[in-house]
C-alpha cells in the first residue's frame, strides 16, 4: 500500500444467489486519478460486483468505502451526489432529448438547489460545458437531434460523455466497447485517457476487450468465478498462467 | 278513433289548407335523458312528446302551424342539460320539454327562465316550483303532493305502525325520502330503519337484510327503475314477506319487466299510468304500443299530456308567444273532454304545480293493475 | 421567418381568430368552446404528468372536482376570483404531494393505482358529505367573476376571460418545460434508472410533475364551476379521468399541443355532433364512442405517438 | 348471529363472482403482462350473448355453452390476436390505453347497437331459501358459491396438478426460463386468454340475474376485479380469490353495520391501505428491482 489514501475501497464483497456465489470475497482499492481495469470471462461476477458497488443490488456481506465514508447499499442517487458516475452495459440515453440536452441533463442536478433550477436559465448555465464535450466527442453535427434517432456508436459516445459531464471523482464504466465498431474503440480509449488527464477523476472499467484494457489501464484486476485471480500491471496479469488458463481453457 | 279527435283533425285540415302550412313551424325542444341513469325515464318522456307531436301535426298542427320537435340527450348530466337548454334557446324554441331528472331541471330551468321560454318538466322534486320561476310547469305530481297520499294508504290500507324506508341517494331519492318522512309523521306512523342506497347500486343484499331484520310492518322503496328491480329481486331472494309500497316507480312497467315475478304484490301510488281505467288513457296506451312496441311508463304519459297542454294553452291565447303562454298557465284549467290529449282534467296553480286524479296500483302477474282511483288533492 | 417565430405567429393568429370569431357564434357554441378550454387546462396539466414525466395518473378528474368545489364554496362565500384560483391550485398541489408521496415511496407504477382509488374516494365524499358539498344536489348559483370592476358575467366576456387565462397557463407550462425542470422531467420519463445515476432525484421530480399537473386541473375546476354555475359530483367521476387520459394520449402525450387535439376530440366534437340534425351526423353521434374506442386501439397499434405526431411523420418523410 | 352468518354467506357469494373476474385479470397479468381494463366488459358481453340466445328460445345451459364458445373465440383468441399481440412489444402503458379504448368501444357498441336499458336474465338457480336453525340462506347464494367454488378449485387443481397447468405457471413466473425448458410459451399464453374468457362467462351467468344485464354493468365489476387483484396480490392466483371474497364480505358487513352509503368505499379503502402498506398485495411476493 502506498501512502496516498485511496478514493475507493472495496472490502471483501460477497454476493450469493442461493447456493451460487456470484461474487466471493473481492477486495481492491482505487487511488485518486487511477484507472483500474476489471477483466474476466463471462459469468466471472464482474457485473454483480459493479452493481454491488453502485447500490443496484445489496451485497450479502462486505463493505464499500468512498473517501473514507461507508457507502455500502446507498441508493444510486446518493452515490451520484457524492461524485460517483457510471455508464451501463446497455445503451442508456434519454432518447427524446437532443444530444445537447442529454449532456446538460447529466450535469444540471449537481449545482444549485431544486427551486433555484426552476428559475435558472434554460441551459442551467451548462451550455458551454456541454458544447465543449460535444466538441471533444465529435458530435457537433448531431448536437440538436434527438439522441434516440442516432446510430449505436453515436449513442454510446453520448452515454459515456454524460457520465463525465459533471466531472465526477470516480466513474465506473461497464463494458464501454460492447457493440462499438473497432475504429471507434481507439477513439474511445484516447478520449478516456484525455478525460483522465484533464479532469483528474479515477476510473474503473469492466471490459472484455483485452487490448483496450491493456492499453488503457495501468492497473488490472482479473476475476474468475467470483474471485480475484490476479492483480497488477497489465503485462504481469496478461502473462499470468492462471489467467491464461482461465481464458483459453474455457 | 275518438269523435272529438276526428273533429279536430277535420277542423285542423280545413284551417291548415294552403297558407298555414307555408308558415314557419313552431319549434319545440326536448331535453331528455336518453342515456345514463335516467335513460328509461327520458326515453319514455321523449317518446310521449313525439307521439303527441305526430298526432298534432297529423291534425293540422297548432294554430295551423306545424310543430317541429327536436330532442337532445342530456346524458342524465345537469351540465349537459344546461348546455342543451342554451342551444334550444339559440334555436328559437317556443317551449322546452324536459328534462325529467330533478337535478337536471333545477339547473337548466335557469336558462329557460332567463330567456323567458316556458319549460315543462317531468321532475317531481318539490324544490322545482318553489323558486318563484314563472316559466316552469309540471307534467306530474310533486313528491309533496304524492307522498301524503302514500302515507295515507300505509295508514289506512295496510294499517302499518312502523315503516322502513329504502331510498336512493340522489336528488330524486333524497327529496322523496324527506317528504315521506314528513308525511308519515303527520299520519302518526313511525319510521323503522332508514336505508340509503347508491344510484346504480347493483348489490342490495345488505340493504335488504337490514329491512328484513327490522321490526317494521312494511317497506317503502323509493329508488330509480333498475335499482327498484334489483331491490325487488333481492327482497324476493331473501324471502321478504311484508308489504312493499312505493311511489310511481315501483310498479312501473319497466320495473315489473326487470324484476319479473319478484315484483308481484308490490303496491305503489302513481299520478299517471297507462293502465288507468279511463278511455283517454286507454286510447293513448294503444297508440303508444303501436308506435313503439312497448308499454309506456308514467314518463311517457307526462310527455304526451304535457305536449297537449302546450297545444291547448297556445290555442287559448291564440298566438305563439312564450310570455303570454306563461301568463295563461297560471290557474289554468284544462278538461279532458275538450282536450283528450291531456288525458285527465288538470288544473295548474300559480307556481306551475298541477293537480288531478291519481291511482293506487299493484303489480299482479307481471302487470300493473289499478286497484283504486284517488281524487285530486284539491277536491277532497 | 424561423420555425419558432412562424409557430408563434400561427398561435397568435389562432388565438386572435378565436377571440374575435366568438362574437359571431351562437351562445351555445361559445359555451361549448369555453367548456373545451376549461377541460384543456386540466389536460394540459395531465400532459405534464403523463407525457413529460411519464407517470400514469388516473385521477385528474378528482383534482378537477376539488378545484371546482373549492371554487364553488369560496366564490359563494364572497372570496374574490383572483384569490380563489391560487387557493384551489395550492390545495390541489398539496393534496397531490400528499397522495403521491406515499405511493411513490413504495413503487413507482403504483401512482396509477393510487390515483384511481383516490378518484373513487373523492367522488364518494363529494356525494355523501352533504353539509360541505351539497351531496347529490350539488351547489348551484355559483357566481362568475368580477375583476377590478369588470364583470365577466356574460357568456362572451367569460369566454374571453377563459381564453386569456388558458393562454397564460399554457405560457407558464411552456416556460416550465423549457427550464431545467422540464429537462429533468423528460429524463425521468425516458430513462429513470439512468436519470437517477446522474443525480436526478426521480422521486422529487415525479412528485412535482404530478402535483403541478394536479394544480392545473384544480385551476380548470375553478373555471368549470364558474362556467356551469352549478356543480354536482357527476362530472368528477373517475370515468372523466380516463377520458382526460385518453385525450392526452390520442392527441399526443409529451407534445405540447397534443392535449388540444385530444380535448377537441373528446369534448367539442361529440357535442357538435349531438347538436346537429343532419341524418348522417346523427348516425355518427350514436356511434361516436364506438369509433372513438376503436380509434384508440388502432392508434396504439399504429401511431402510439398520438395524432400530433402525424405532423412529424410527414415532415420526416418529406426531408428524407 | 343469524344476521352475521347470512351476511357472510351472501358476501362470500358476491365476492366469489368478483374473484372469478379478478382471477382472469391476474392470470392475464402474470402470463402475458396485460393489465386488462376491459375486464368488466368481458363479463358484460357474454351476459348479452346469453340474452340473445334466450331470445332465440334456447335453454339457459345451451345459451351458456354457446356464450362460452363465442367468448373463447372473440374475447380469448381474438383479443389476443388483434389487440394484445401487436401491442405487447410497445410495453404495458400502450396496452393499458388500448384496453381502455376497447372497453369504451365495446360498451358503446352494445348501447348503440342493442340497448341502453337493463335486461333481466333468468337465474340458473331456484328461488327461495334454505332455513337451518333460524339462519336463512338463499338457493341463489348457495348455487353461486358452489359453482364459483368448483371452478376456482378446479382451476387451481389444473394449474398445480397437470402438466399443462404447471407449464402455464412456469410461463407466468418466468417466460424466459420457461422457453429454455422447452415449453411452448405461445400456446400457454393462448390458454390463459381462453381461461380468462370462460371465467368471464361464468361470472356473467352468476351476476346478471340479480344485477341485470346492462351495457355499463362492466364498470363496477371491472373496478372490483381490479381492486380485488391488487389487494390479494397481483402476482398470485390465490390472491385474487382472497381479494374478491374479502371485498364481497366486507362490503356486506359495512353496508349492514355502518352505512350502505359508504359500501362502495370498502374495496377502495382496503385497496389504498394495501398499496400504501403492502404494495405487493396480501399474498403477493415483492418483485425485485430490475436494472
Amino acid at each position: 500500500m502506498t501512502a496516498t489514501p485511496s478514493l475507493l475501497d472495496v472490502k471483501d464483497i460477497r454476493k450469493a444467489y442461493g447456493a451460487i456465489r456470484a461474487v466471493d470475497g473481492v477486495s481492491f482499492s482505487v487511488r485518486p486519478g487511477e484507472i483500474v481495469g476489471v477483466i474476466g470471462p463471462n459469468g466471472s461476477g464482474k457485473t454483480t460486483l459493479f452493481n454491488s458497488i453502485l447500490g443496484q443490488i445489496r451485497p450479502t456481506s462486505g463493505s464499500v468505502e468512498f473517501s473514507g465514508e461507508d457507502i455500502t447499499g446507498m441508493s444510486p442517487l446518493e452515490l451520484a451526489r457524492r461524485g460517483i458516475g457510471r455508464t451501463f452495459q446497455t445503451l442508456q440515453v434519454f432518447g427524446g432529448l437532443s444530444v445537447r440536452d442529454n449532456l446538460i441533463a447529466a450535469a444540471q442536478e449537481f449545482s444549485g438547489t431544486m427551486p433555484g433550477r426552476l428559475f435558472a436559465k434554460p441551459d442551467a448555465g451548462l451550455g458551454q460545458r456541454a458544447d465543449e464535450m460535444i466538441e471533444l466527442f465529435r458530435l457537433k453535427h448531431v448536437a440538436h437531434l434527438p439522441a434516440g434517432s442516432l446510430s449505436y456508436g453515436q449513442q454510446k459516445l453520448i452515454d459515456i460523455a454524460m457520465a463525465f459531464m459533471a466531472a465526477p471523482r470516480l466513474v465506473l464504466l461497464d463494458e464501454p466497447c460492447a457493440g462499438v465498431n473497432p475504429g471507434l474503440v481507439d477513439q474511445l480509449r484516447e478520449l478516456l485517457v484525455q478525460l483522465n488527464r484533464t479532469q483528474g477523476g479515477s476510473f474503473v472499467v469492466i471490459e472484455h476487450n483485452m487490448g483496450f484494457i491493456m492499453r488503457l489501464c495501468p492497473h488490472v484486476i482479473c476475476m474468475v468465478e467470483g474471485k480475484v485471480l490476479a492483480e497488477g500491471k497489465p503485462a504481469a496479469v496478461q502473462s499470468n498462467p492462471a489467467v491464461l488458463e482461465a481464458y483459453l481453457g474455457n | 278513433m275518438n269523435r272529438i279527435t276526428t273533429l279536430f283533425a277535420a277542423l285542423g285540415l280545413a284551417l291548415a289548407a294552403a297558407p298555414a302550412l307555408a308558415q314557419a313551424p313552431i319549434k319545440i325542444a326536448g331535453l331528455v335523458e336518453l342515456s345514463g341513469t335516467g335513460a328509461t325515464s327520458g326515453t319514455n318522456f321523449d317518446n310521449g312528446v313525439k307521439l303527441a307531436v305526430k298526432e298534432i301535426n297529423a291534425a293540422g298542427g297548432i294554430l295551423g302551424r306545424r310543430v317541429e320537435y327536436t330532442s337532445g340527450d342530456t346524458q342524465s348530466n345537469p351540465g349537459v342539460a344546461k348546455a342543451l337548454a342554451q342551444k334550444a334557446i339559440d334555436d328559437g324554441a317556443y317551449v322546452v320539454m324536459g328534462p325529467v331528472f330533478s337535478g337536471s331541471i333545477l339547473v337548466s330551468m335557469e336558462e329557460t327562465r332567463r330567456a323567458e321560454v316556458p319549460n315543462f318538466t317531468g321532475g317531481e322534486a318539490a324544490a322545482i316550483t318553489q323558486k318563484g320561476n314563472p316559466y316552469i310547469f309540471r307534467t306530474s305530481f310533486t313528491q309533496s303532493s304524492a307522498m301524503p297520499k302514500v302515507a295515507r294508504y300505509i295508514k289506512n290500507g295496510i294499517k302499518a305502525k312502523t315503516v322502513d324506508i329504502m331510498w336512493v341517494n340522489n336528488d330524486f331519492g333524497k327529496g322523496g325520502r324527506d317528504m315521506i318522512m314528513k308525511s308519515l309523521e303527520a299520519e302518526g306512523i313511525k319510521v323503522g330503519v332508514d336505508i340509503s342506497t347508491d344510484p346504480g347500486q347493483v348489490d342490495f343484499s345488505a340493504a335488504v337484510l337490514r329491512a328484513k331484520q327490522s321490526n317494521g310492518d312494511a317497506l317503502f322503496v323509493y329508488t330509480n327503475e333498475e335499482e327498484s328491480a334489483r331491490a325487488l329481486r333481492e327482497l324476493r331472494k331473501q324471502g321478504y314477506a311484508k308489504p312493499i309500497v312505493g311511489e310511481t316507480v315501483l310498479t312501473s312497467q319497466k320495473v315489473i319487466e326487470l324484476a319479473g315475478e319478484a315484483a308481484n304484490g308490490a303496491v305503489a301510488h302513481v299520478g299517471l299510468t297507462a293502465d288507468a281505467p279511463l278511455p283517454t288513457v286507454r286510447a293513448f296506451d294503444e297508440k303508444f304500443q303501436r308506435e313503439y312496441r312497448s308499454k309506456s311508463d308514467h314518463n311517457g304519459l307526462k310527455g304526451y299530456s304535457g305536449m297537449y297542454v302546450v297545444k291547448a294553452i297556445t290555442e287559448r291565447i291564440g298566438k305563439v308567444d312564450g310570455k303570454a303562454f306563461a301568463a295563461a298557465m297560471k290557474g289554468a284549467k284544462i278538461s279532458a273532454k275538450d282536450h283528450p290529449g291531456v288525458l285527465m282534467d288538470v288544473t295548474f296553480d300559480q307556481n306551475g304545480d298541477l293537480d288531478r286524479e291519481s291511482f293506487l296500483t299493484k303489480a299482479v302477474n307481471g302487470k300493473q293493475v289499478v286497484v283504486e282511483t284517488l281524487p285530486p288533492l284539491g277536491a277532497k | 421567418m424561423s420555425a419558432p417565430a412562424r409557430r408563434a405567429a400561427m398561435l397568435v393568429a389562432i388565438v386572435a381568430a378565436l377571440a374575435i370569431g366568438a362574437a359571431f357564434l351562437k351562445r351555445s357554441d361559445v359555451y361549448l368552446l369555453t367548456l373545451t378550454m376549461v377541460y384543456l387546462m386540466a389536460t394540459f396539466g395531465l400532459n405534464l404528468t403523463v407525457g413529460y414525466a411519464g407517470q400514469m395518473s388516473l385521477g385528474q378528474a378528482a383534482f378537477f372536482g376539488i378545484g371546482a368545489y373549492v371554487a364553488a364554496i369560496a366564490l359563494k362565500a364572497g372570496v374574490p376570483f383572483l384569490a380563489v384560483m391560487p387557493i384551489a391550485a395550492v390545495a390541489c398541489f398539496v393534496i397531490g404531494l400528499a397522495l403521491g408521496f406515499p405511493a411513490l415511496r413504495v413503487q413507482h407504477h403504483y401512482l396509477a393505482f393510487a390515483t384511481l382509488g383516490f378518484n373513487v374516494l373523492v367522488y364518494l365524499i363529494l356525494r355523501n358529505e352533504e353539509q360541505v358539498t351539497g351531496g347529490t344536489y350539488g351547489i348551484s348559483a355559483i357566481p362568475r367573476p368580477t375583476i377590478l370592476g369588470v364583470s365577466f358575467e356574460g357568456h362572451l366576456a367569460y369566454f374571453h376571460f377563459t381564453l386569456a387565462s388558458l393562454v397564460a397557463l399554457g405560457a407558464l407550462l411552456w416556460w416550465l418545460l423549457r427550464s431545467p425542470w422540464g429537462r429533468a422531467f423528460a429524463a425521468l420519463r425516458d430513462n429513470p434508472i439512468r436519470a437517477e445515476s446522474l443525480g436526478v432525484n426521480i422521486t422529487a421530480y415525479t412528485l412535482l410533475a404530478f402535483a403541478i399537473g394536479a394544480a392545473c386541473a384544480g385551476v380548470g375546476g375553478v373555471y368549470y364551476a364558474s362556467l356551469v354555475e352549478f356543480i354536482e359530483p357527476g362530472p368528477f367521476h373517475f370515468s372523466t379521468s380516463l377520458m382526460m387520459l385518453l385525450a392526452v394520449i390520442i392527441g399526443g402525450s409529451g407534445r405540447f399541443y397534443g392535449p388540444v387535439v385530444g380535448t377537441i376530440i373528446i369534448i367539442l366534437l361529440p357535442e357538435l355532433l349531438r347538436g346537429s340534425s343532419h341524418e348522417a351526423l346523427k348516425f355518427m353521434q350514436k356511434w361516436y364512442l364506438v369509433f372513438f374506442g376503436l380509434a384508440v386501439v388502432a392508434l396504439m397499434v399504429w401511431l402510439p405517438g398520438g395524432i400530433v405526431s402525424l405532423a412529424d411523420r410527414f415532415r420526416r418523410r418529406s426531408t428524407s | 348471529m343469524g344476521d352475521l352468518v347470512q351476511l357472510l354467506v351472501s358476501g362470500t357469494a358476491t365476492g366469489a363472482i368478483y374473484a372469478l373476474a379478478a382471477l382472469g385479470f391476474t392470470l392475464l397479468w402474470q402470463a402475458a403482462g396485460v393489465i386488462n381494463f376491459a375486464q368488466g366488459e368481458f363479463v358484460m358481453l357474454p351476459a348479452f350473448a346469453m340474452l340473445a340466445g334466450l331470445a332465440f328460445g334456447l335453454p339457459v345451459w345451451l345459451a351458456f355453452l354457446i356464450a362460452c364458445v363465442l367468448a373463447a373465440i372473440v374475447l380469448g383468441a381474438g383479443f389476443k390476436q388483434v389487440v394484445v399481440d401487436p401491442l405487447i412489444r410497445h410495453g404495458v402503458i400502450p396496452l393499458v390505453i388500448a384496453t381502455l379504448g376497447l372497453a369504451i368501444a365495446v360498451k358503446s357498441t352494445v348501447r348503440a347497437g342493442f340497448s341502453a336499458e337493463a335486461h333481466p336474465l333468468p337465474s340458473p338457480f331456484p328461488t327461495g331459501q334454505l332455513s337451518i336453525a333460524g339462519i336463512n340462506v338463499s338457493y341463489a347464494d348457495i348455487g353461486t358459491l358452489a359453482l364459483a367454488g368448483a371452478i376456482v378449485i378446479g382451476l387451481q387443481a389444473f394449474l398445480n396438478r397437470t402438466v399443462t397447468g404447471r407449464a402455464m405457471q412456469a410461463v407466468a413466473q418466468n417466460t424466459e426460463s420457461a422457453r429454455v425448458l422447452g415449453i411452448d410459451v405461445r400456446r400457454m399464453v393462448l390458454y390463459v386468454f381462453l381461461i380468462n374468457a370462460v371465467l368471464a362467462v361464468v361470472a356473467a351467468l352468476l351476476i346478471a340475474p340479480t344485477y341485470l344485464a346492462k351495457f355499463d354493468m362492466g364498470d363496477s365489476i371491472g373496478l372490483k376485479a381490479f381492486f380485488a387483484a391488487i389487494i390479494g396480490g397481483f402476482n398470485q392466483t390465490r390472491g385474487a380469490l382472497l381479494g374478491g371474497v374479502l371485498i364481497g364480505v366486507l362490503e356486506n358487513l359495512v353496508g349492514f353495520y355502518i352505512s350502505p352509503a359508504y359500501k362502495e368505499g370498502v374495496a377502495l379503502v382496503l385497496f389504498l391501505g394495501v398499496i400504501l402498506l403492502r404494495p405487493e398485495g396480501l399474498l403477493g411476493k415483492a418483485e425485485e428491482r430490475k436494472v
